[in-house]
C-alpha cells in the first residue's frame, strides 16, 4: 500500500538511528528520543484533531496531565494507612495493590502500574466526554477559549491539591512493567527497549491515524472540517464525530503522559501549563495541520532540539517567533508549502 | 405524502421569515417553490433540511414528524440537498465529496477504519465505484481528481448534484439549481432533474429562472414575504391574478 | 503523499546530525541546571549569574591544579521535565563532573535517583528537606534545611510569647514544604496555627485574604511563607488593613528587592537567613565576613543589582566542590568522599559541617534571625 | 461577617473587577473593528507598567506615564501594521494562533530587557501603608486612583464612541465592515486606532495598578485570561457588559476567599467561565439572537 510507505521508512529511521547510537558509542541521544517519541504521541493526536476534523483545542495538556498524574499519584501514593477500608482491601484481593518498603524502609503500598494506567486512561475518558459535548458545540474564539479554560483548570488543581504534590509536583514513580523484561523506566539498563517501545508505539500510532483518515471516519472529519453544516446534511453525525476524535486525541495524550511519567520517574506541573498545550498546537501548525507526517517530524525535531536545551533561555521565545513566521507566512506549515514544491520540482526533473 | 408541511412558522428577531406556511409533496413529483427575493424560499429549505429549527408548524417526512431533528438524521432518512451557494468540501477532490454522501449508505466506523479492517476496504472499493459511476452520469468523470473547490462553476454545482444523488435520496431539495449557468447549461439542468425523476427520486426545488421551472414542475408554490399565496399546476400559477400582481408583475417592471 | 515521504527523509537526516558526536575537551566539566526563566527565574537567573562570574574568576587564575573548569549551564525554565533531560544529557553525553542546581526542590527531587544511579555528585540549590533525607550518596544541598529555618523562627517567637499564628504560603514547593514544616514542628514548640491559606505565587492582590485573616482577633502573629514576588504584597495588604501583628518571613525573603517592593511595609518583619545579607554588618572576626563581603562586592559591581541569598547558595555549591577537587583531585568518587568529610567550610550560608548522614551540613547557627530597618536588613535583636 | 470584612472585600473585589474589565474592554475594542481576540491584550498592560517604570528613572511620575502610554499605543499599532493589516481574510484559528505568538515574543522579549525581577511604580499618594477608611474598610488611596482612573477611562470611551466622528467611525466599522468601507471610511486605519486605542488603556491601567500588583515580565497571560472571561461573561462586543461583568467576577472571587481556600480562586472563575460558555455562549449580557449572526 502506497500509504503504508512513510510508515515504512518511519520504522527504518527508528531502527537506524538505534544502530547508528551504537555504532558511534552515543546511546545517551535515546532518552531525549525516547521522551520526544511521547510528545510526539500527543502531537499526532491533536494533529488529527485540528487539522482533520478542524477543532483546535489550547488544553491537551490538560489530558497529559491528567494521565500523567493520575498514574503517579496511584503509583506513589502509600495506602498503608487505609488498609482497613473495604474498598482497597477489595482491590487488595483482586491483586490490583503492590507491597513494598519505602525509601526508609517501612511497610508501602501502592495501586499496580497496569491498575493505575487503566485507570488513568478511563478518567480520560470520562473527561473527554464530559468536556468534549460542550465544548465542541462551541466555535472559533469561543472553542479556543473553553479548551484553554480546561487546560487552566487542570494546571489549577494539579497546583492546589497536596494529594498531586503541588508545586513539587510528583516524584520517585515507579517502573511500568509491562512484559517480563520490558518495562516503562529510566533505568540506564533499560534505554533500549524502552526506546523502541516508545517509537513502536509512535509507530503504531500513526499506522491507526493513517488508516483513520484514508477511510470513511477520515473522509467525514475533513469534511466536517471543510463545510460542517453541508456535512451535516449529508448525513454525518457531526457532533459524535468531532467528539469521538477529541476523546481519541485526548486517550493518545493521556497515554503518552501516563508513560513518560513512569519514564521521567516523575511529573511537574509545568506539563500541564498553559505553554505546553500552545506549544503542541505550535509544532502541529509549523507540521502543516493536516498533516499528521509533517507533524511528527517538526514534532520530532523541536522537541529533541529543546529537550536538549539548545535554545537555552529563548525556548519559549523561539516557539512563539516560530508561530508567527509560520502563520503569517506560511498558514499551511513548513512542510507544506516549500518542501513540498522542492519536492515536485525534482521528480519532474527526473522524469 | 411523502412530504408534509403544516402551518410552518420561523421567526429571525422581528422579521417574520416564514409565516404560516402549508403544503405537501407527493412521491414521484416535481415540486418548485418560486417567490420574490427574500419571500423565505432558502429559509423554508433550511427548516426542511433541518439546519434551522422552526418556531412553530411541523414537517413530516415519509409520514414522520422531522422537526426538531438534527440535518444528519433527516438526510438519513432519504432527503438529500444542493445549495444556493454551493456547499463543497475544500481540500477534497470532487471523488472525495462525492464519496462523503456515500457517508450514510456505508458504515466503517472509528475503530475498524484505524484497524483498517477488510471489510471497509470492500466497503471503499464499492463507495468509490458507486461515486465514479455519479461522476460519469453527470460528465464529470475526468474530474474525478481535480479538487473540488478548483473546478468550474457550472463543475461544481454538478459535484454538488452528485454528491447529493449519492445519498440515494427519495426526496432531492434543490436550491436554485440554474443560478449562474447559461441557457444551455439551464438546459442540461433540466433534463437532468427530470431524468433523475424518473429515476423514482421525488425533487422539490426552488428556482428563479421562470422557464426551467414551468417546463420542469409538475407543481408549484408560491411564497410572498414568507406567506403562501398560491398553489398550483404550472398553468393554474401562470394565470393566477394574485401571483402575477406579487410575482410576475414585479418581475417584468 | 511525496510530502509524508520528504518529511520522513528529513526526519532520518536530522536525527543522523544530532547524532554526531561532540570532541571531549581536558578540562574538568561543571554543569549547572537552573531556572533562569520562567516561574523560578528569581532564583535560577542571579544562581547562573554567580556560577559564570565564579568560573570566570576561577580560569582567569588558572583553575584548579591547572585544570581549567568549563561551565554548561542548560536553563530549565523550572520545567521538571526538561531538568531529568539535562540530567541525563550532562552525565551521560557531556560526562560532567558534577551537577550544581537544579533551583527548585520539584526538579531535584526528579533527577536525585538519575544522579545516583550516573554516580554523579548532584550540589543542589533548593531547600526542600527530602533533598538529603534520605541521604543519597552522591546528593548535597546547600541552602538551609526548612527544619532549621522553621526551628528558628518558633524560637523567637516563644521568646516574643507569641503562640497562636496563621500560615500564609505560597503555591509552590518552597511555600508547601515550609508550611509542611511549620505543621508538623509547631505542636512540639507548642505554638498553634489556627489558620493556613495558601496563595498563588502569581498574586497580585491578597487584601480580600489578609482582611480575612485580619478578622480572627486571636491571631498573634502571621508567617508568610513564600520565595516569589507576592509575598511583598501580603506585607503591604496587611499593614494597609491596619493589621499590625508581627509578620514573620521564611528566608525566601533574602533578597532586598522584596524590601524595595514592599518599601514601608516591610519595616519590622522579622526573618531567618544566612548572613549574607548583613555581610557588611557584621563583626570583622565573624568568621563568614570575609567570604560573604567578596562575594557580595564582586556580585554587585560586575552584575549591578544587589545580591541576594539565592546567587549565595550556588556560590557556595561550587565553592565546596572546588575545596573538594583541591583535596581530592580530578577523581568523582574521591571528590564525593572529600565532600562527604569537609568541615569548618566557609559559605554564604553558613559553617559547612559535612558527614555521611548530614549531606547539607549546616547547622542551627547558620540561621540568625534578621528585620529589616531604614529599607535595610538588620539583625534582628529582641 | 462583620461590616468592616464585607466591604474589605467589596473594596478588593471592585479593584480586581474594574482592572478585568479594563483588559475585557480592551478586547472588545479590537474584536468590534476587526472580529479577532487579541490574546496579547494582557501584554499591553504589562508593557505599560513596564515602560513607565522604566522612564521614571529620568522623568517625573505623570510624564513617564504619559510617555508610557504613548509608547505602548505606538506599539499597539505597530503590532497592527506588522501582523495583522496586510493578511487577507485570515481565519479565526490563525489569528487566535498569531496573537498568541504575539503574546509569547513579547513577553520573552520583556524578560530579557527587564530581566526577571519584579518592579513597581511608587505609590501616586502616600507610600505602601498609607490607608483611607471607606465604609469601615482600610484601603490603599491606590485603590481609590485605580478606580477612579479605570471609571474615568470607562466613561471617556463611551463619550468617544458616541460623540466624536472616529468613534461613530468605528461603531460603523464594527456594525457592518463592508458598508463602512462605502461610506468612505478607511477600515484598515480604524483597525490600527482600535489597537492603538486598546493598547493605550490597557499601559493606562498597567501604570495605575503598578505600584499594588507590582509588574513582572509574566503578568500578562493571566490578565488577558482574566479580561476574556470578563469580555465573554459580558457578551463579546459590548464594553459596558464588560464593566458589570468584570465587577462580577472580581467580586466573585474577593468573596469567594471566604468560603474555599484561596488555591481554588482561578479555578473558579474559569469554571465560571467554561459554564457561561455551555450554558449561554452569548453572554450574561448578551443577546442571542444577535450573537447568533456574528461570524462564528
Amino acid at each position: 500500500m502506497k500509504r503504508h510507505l512513510p510508515l515504512g521508512l518511519l520504522v527504518l529511521a527508528i531502527i537506524g538511528v538505534q544502530l547508528l547510537t551504537r555504532a558511534t558509542d552515543t546511546a545517551f541521544y535515546l532518552t531525549p528520543l525516547t521522551m520526544t517519541a511521547y510528545y510526539s504521541l500527543v502531537i499526532v493526536g491533536l494533529c488529527l484533531l485540528m487539522g482533520y476534523a478542524g477543532q483546535i483545542s489550547l488544553g491537551h495538556a490538560g489530558f497529559f496531565a491528567i494521565g500523567g498524574y493520575l498514574s503517579a499519584m496511584l503509583t506513589t501514593k502509600n495506602l498503608v494507612p487505609f488498609k482497613d477500608n473495604s474498598l482497597i482491601s477489595l482491590c487488595d484481593e483482586l491483586g490490583l495493590l503492590v507491597h513494598g518498603q519505602d525509601m526508609f524502609g517501612s511497610a508501602f503500598t501502592h495501586v499496580q502500574p497496569w491498575a493505575a494506567c487503566g485507570c488513568a486512561i478511563l478518567v480520560t475518558i470520562v473527561v473527554a466526554y464530559a468536556i468534549g459535548i460542550p465544548v465542541l458545540k462551541l466555535k472559533g474564539h469561543y472553542l479556543a477559549m473553553a479548551t484553554l479554560g480546561f487546560g487552566i483548570i487542570v494546571y489549577r488543581l494539579a497546583l492546589a491539591f497536596p494529594l498531586f504534590g503541588e508545586a513539587d509536583g510528583i516524584s520517585d514513580v515507579p517502573g511500568f512493567p509491562l512484559l517480563p523484561g520490558l518495562s516503562v523506566s529510566g533505568d540506564f539498563s533499560s534505554r533500549v527497549s524502552n526506546y523502541y517501545l516508545a517509537w513502536g508505539m509512535v509507530a503504531l500510532a500513526m499506522w491507526l491515524l493513517v488508516n483513520l483518515i484514508h477511510s470513511r471516519v477520515g473522509r467525514a472529519l475533513k469534511a466536517i472540517h471543510g463545510a460542517e453544516g453541508a456535512a451535516n446534511a449529508t448525513g454525518i453525525n457531526t457532533a459524535r464525530y468531532k467528539l469521538n476524535t477529541f476523546v481519541i486525541s485526548a486517550v493518545l495524550a493521556s497515554v503518552a503522559g501516563i508513560f513518560l511519567t513512569h519514564y521521567n520517574g516523575g511529573i511537574g506541573p509545568s506539563e500541564a501549563g498553559i505553554m505546553k498545550s500552545v506549544r503542541y498546537v505550535a509544532i502541529v501548525a509549523i507540521g502543516g495541520m493536516a498533516n499528521l507526517w509533517g507533524a511528527l517530524t517538526m514534532g520530532a525535531l523541536l522537541n529533541i532540539m529543546s529537550l536538549r536545551g539548545m535554545f537555552g533561555s529563548y525556548d519559549d521565545a523561539v516557539f512563539g517567533a516560530i508561530l508567527i513566521v509560520i502563520m503569517l507566512f506560511a498558514p499551511q506549515g513548513l512542510l507544506g508549502i516549500s518542501l513540498s514544491a522542492t519536492f515536485k520540482r525534482i521528480l519532474r526533473r527526473g522524469e | 405524502m411523502l412530504l408534509e408541511i403544516k402551518n410552518l412558522s420561523r421567526r429571525f428577531g422581528g422579521l417574520q421569515a416564514v409565516s404560516d406556511a402549508s403544503f405537501s409533496v407527493r412521491q414521484g413529483m416535481i415540486k418548485a417553490v418560486i417567490g420574490p427575493n427574500g419571500a423565505g424560499k432558502t429559509t423554508l429549505f433550511n427548516l426542511i433540511s433541518g439546519t434551522l429549527l422552526p418556531s412553530s408548524g411541523a414537517i413530516h417526512f415519509k409520514g414522520q414528524p422531522i422537526h426538531g431533528l438534527p440535518p444528519y438524521r433527516i438526510a438519513r432518512l432519504g432527503m438529500a440537498r444542493t445549495y444556493q451557494n454551493i456547499k463543497l468540501y475544500p481540500g477534497m477532490t470532487a471523488l472525495e465529496n462525492v464519496m462523503v454522501g456515500r457517508h450514510c449508505r456505508s458504515r466503517a466506523g472509528f475503530i475498524s477504519g484505524m484497524l483498517s479492517l477488510p471489510w471497509t476496504k470492500k466497503e471503499e472499493n464499492a463507495s468509490r465505484a458507486a461515486a465514479l459511476e455519479l461522476l460519469a452520469l453527470l460528465d464529470i468523470a475526468d474530474l474525478a481528481e481535480v479538487e473540488a473547490t478548483s473546478l468550474a462553476f457550472g463543475q461544481q454545482r454538478a459535484v454538488e448534484f452528485a454528491r447529493a444523488l449519492a445519498m440515494e435520496p427519495e426526496l432531492l431539495l434543490l436550491d436554485e439549481p440554474a443560478a449562474g449557468l447559461n441557457i444551455y447549461e439551464t438546459a442540461e439542468v433540466a433534463r437532468l432533474i427530470t431524468k433523475i425523476n424518473e429515476q423514482g427520486i421525488t425533487v422539490l426545488l426552488v428556482e428563479h429562472d421562470m422557464s426551467l421551472v414551468m417546463d420542469i414542475s409538475h407543481e408549484i408554490v408560491v411564497l410572498s414575504f414568507g406567506e403562501k399565496i398560491a398553489e398550483g399546476t404550472p398553468s393554474e400559477i401562470q394565470h393566477n391574478k394574485e401571483v402575477i400582481r406579487i410575482y410576475l408583475g414585479e418581475d417584468d417592471a | 503523499m511525496k510530502r509524508s515521504v520528504t518529511a520522513t527523509i528529513i526526519m532520518l537526516a536530522a536525527s543522523l546530525a544530532l547524532s554526531v558526536s561532540m570532541a571531549c575537551a581536558e578540562t574538568i566539566k561543571i554543569g549547572a541546571i537552573l531556572a533562569m526563566t520562567g516561574p523560578a527565574s528569581f532564583l535560577g537567573a542571579p544562581e547562573a549569574r554567580t556560577l559564570e562570574m565564579l568560573a570566570e574568576e576561577l580560569n582567569a587564575k588558572g583553575g584548579i591544579g591547572g585544570n581549567k573548569i568549563e561551565l554548561i549551564i542548560k536553563d530549565s525554565g523550572g520545567n521538571p521535565e526538561k531538568a531529568i533531560s539535562f540530567a541525563k544529557q550532562l552525565i551521560e553525553e557531556e560526562k560532567v563532573f558534577a551537577i550544581i542546581g537544579p533551583s527548585t526542590s520539584g526538579e531535584t527531587l526528579k533527577i536525585k535517583q538519575i544522579c545516583e544511579d550516573g554516580k554523579t555528585i548532584l550540589l543542589s540549590c533548593a531547600a526542600a528537606e527530602q533533598i538529603v533525607n534520605p541521604v543519597a550518596k552522591y546528593v548535597f544541598k546547600t541552602p538551609q534545611k526548612d527544619s532549621q529555618v522553621v526551628q528558628a523562627i518558633f524560637e523567637t517567637m516563644k521568646a516574643n510569647k507569641i503562640s497562636k499564628i496563621a500560615v500564609l504560603a505560597s503555591n509552590t514547593g518552597f511555600g508547601q514544604a515550609g508550611k509542611g514544616q511549620i505543621e508538623k514542628q509547631a505542636p512540639e514548640s507548642g505554638i498553634q496555627v489556627l489558620a493556613t491559606e495558601v496563595y498563588d505565587s502569581k498574586a497580585t492582590d491578597l487584601s480580600a485574604i489578609v482582611a480575612k485573616l485580619a478578622a480572627n482577633k486571636e491571631i498573634q502573629a502571621v508567617i508568610n511563607w513564600s520565595i516569589e514576588p507576592a509575598q511583598a504584597i501580603v506585607l503591604k495588604n496587611a499593614r494597609q488593613a491596619g493589621w499590625n501583628v508581627p509578620i514573620y518571613q521564611s528566608h525566601g525573603f533574602g533578597n532586598i528587592k522584596y524590601v524595595e517592593a514592599a518599601g514601608v511595609a516591610a519595616e519590622g518583619v522579622i526573618f531567618p537567613a544566612g548572613r549574607l545579607l548583613i555581610a557588611d554588618k557584621l563583626a570583622d572576626k565573624h568568621p563568614q565576613k570575609a567570604v560573604l563581603v567578596k562575594y557580595t562586592k564582586d556580585y554587585e559591581t560586575k552584575f549591578k543589582e544587589e545580591a541576594s541569598t539565592f546567587g549565595g547558595h550556588a556560590y557556595d555549591a561550587f565553592k565546596i566542590l572546588c575545596r573538594g577537587i583541591e583535596q581530592a583531585g580530578a577523581n568523582k568518587e574521591k571528590v564525593r568522599d572529600a565532600i562527604e568529610n569537609m568541615k569548618g567550610f566557609v559559605g554564604t550560608a553558613g559553617v559547612f559541617n559535612f558527614s555521611p548522614t548530614d549531606h547539607n551540613g549546616l547547622g542551627q547557627d547558620s540561621v540568625t534571625m534578621l528585620t529589616v530597618k531604614g529599607g535595610n536588613f538588620v539583625e534582628y535583636k529582641k | 461577617m462583620t461590616l468592616e470584612l464585607f466591604s474589605q472585600y467589596l473594596l478588593a473585589g471592585v479593584t480586581y473587577g474594574i482592572i478585568y474589565a479594563i483588559v475585557g474592554i480592551g478586547f472588545n475594542i479590537i474584536y468590534n473593528t476587526t472580529g479577532i481576540i487579541n490574546f496579547a491584550q494582557g501584554e499591553f498592560v504589562m508593557l505599560g507598567g513596564m515602560i513607565a517604570i522604566s522612564m521614571h528613572q529620568w522623568l517625573p511620575l505623570p510624564l513617564a506615564i504619559v510617555a508610557a502610554v504613548l509608547l505602548v499605543m505606538l506599539i499597539g499599532a505597530l503590532v497592527e501594521i506588522l501582523f495583522i493589516r496586510w493578511l487577507d481574510r485570515p481565519s479565526v484559528l490563525r489569528m487566535i494562533i498569531i496573537t498568541i505568538g504575539i503574546s509569547i515574543l513579547v513577553r520573552e522579549a520583556a524578560l530579557h530587557i527587564w530581566g526577571e525581577g519584579v518592579r513597581s511604580l511608587p505609590y501616586f499618594v502616600g507610600n505602601e501603608i498609607t490607608t483611607v477608611r471607606i465604609m469601615g474598610a482600610r484601603v490603599s488611596p491606590q485603590v481609590l486612583w485605580v478606580i477612579g482612573v479605570c471609571t474615568v477611562m470607562v466613561l471617556a470611551l463611551s463619550l468617544f464612541f458616541k460623540y466624536t466622528l472616529q468613534g461613530k467611525k468605528m461603531q460603523a466599522c464594527a456594525a457592518n465592515r463592508v458598508a463602512a468601507t462605502l461610506c468612505g471610511i478607511s477600515t484598515k486605519n480604524m483597525v490600527t486606532l482600535s489597537f492603538m486605542l486598546s493598547a493605550g488603556i490597557g499601559a493606562l491601567a498597567g501604570c495605575v495598578m503598578s505600584p499594588i500588583t507590582y509588574s513582572q515580565y509574566d503578568i500578562g497571560t493571566g490578565l488577558a485570561i482574566k479580561g476574556f472571561t470578563v469580555a465573554i461573561l459580558g457578551g463579546l462586543g459590548s464594553s459596558m457588559a464588560a464593566v458589570a461583568a468584570g465587577l462580577l467576577l472580581g467580586l466573585i472571587e474577593s468573596f469567594s476567599v471566604s468560603v474555599v481556600p484561596l488555591a481554588f480562586q482561578d479555578a473558579i472563575s474559569i469554571s465560571l467561565l467554561l459554564a457561561i460558555l455551555f450554558l449561554r455562549p452569548h453572554g450574561l449580557f448578551g443577546n442571542k439572537d444577535a450573537a447568533d449572526l456574528k461570524e462564528f
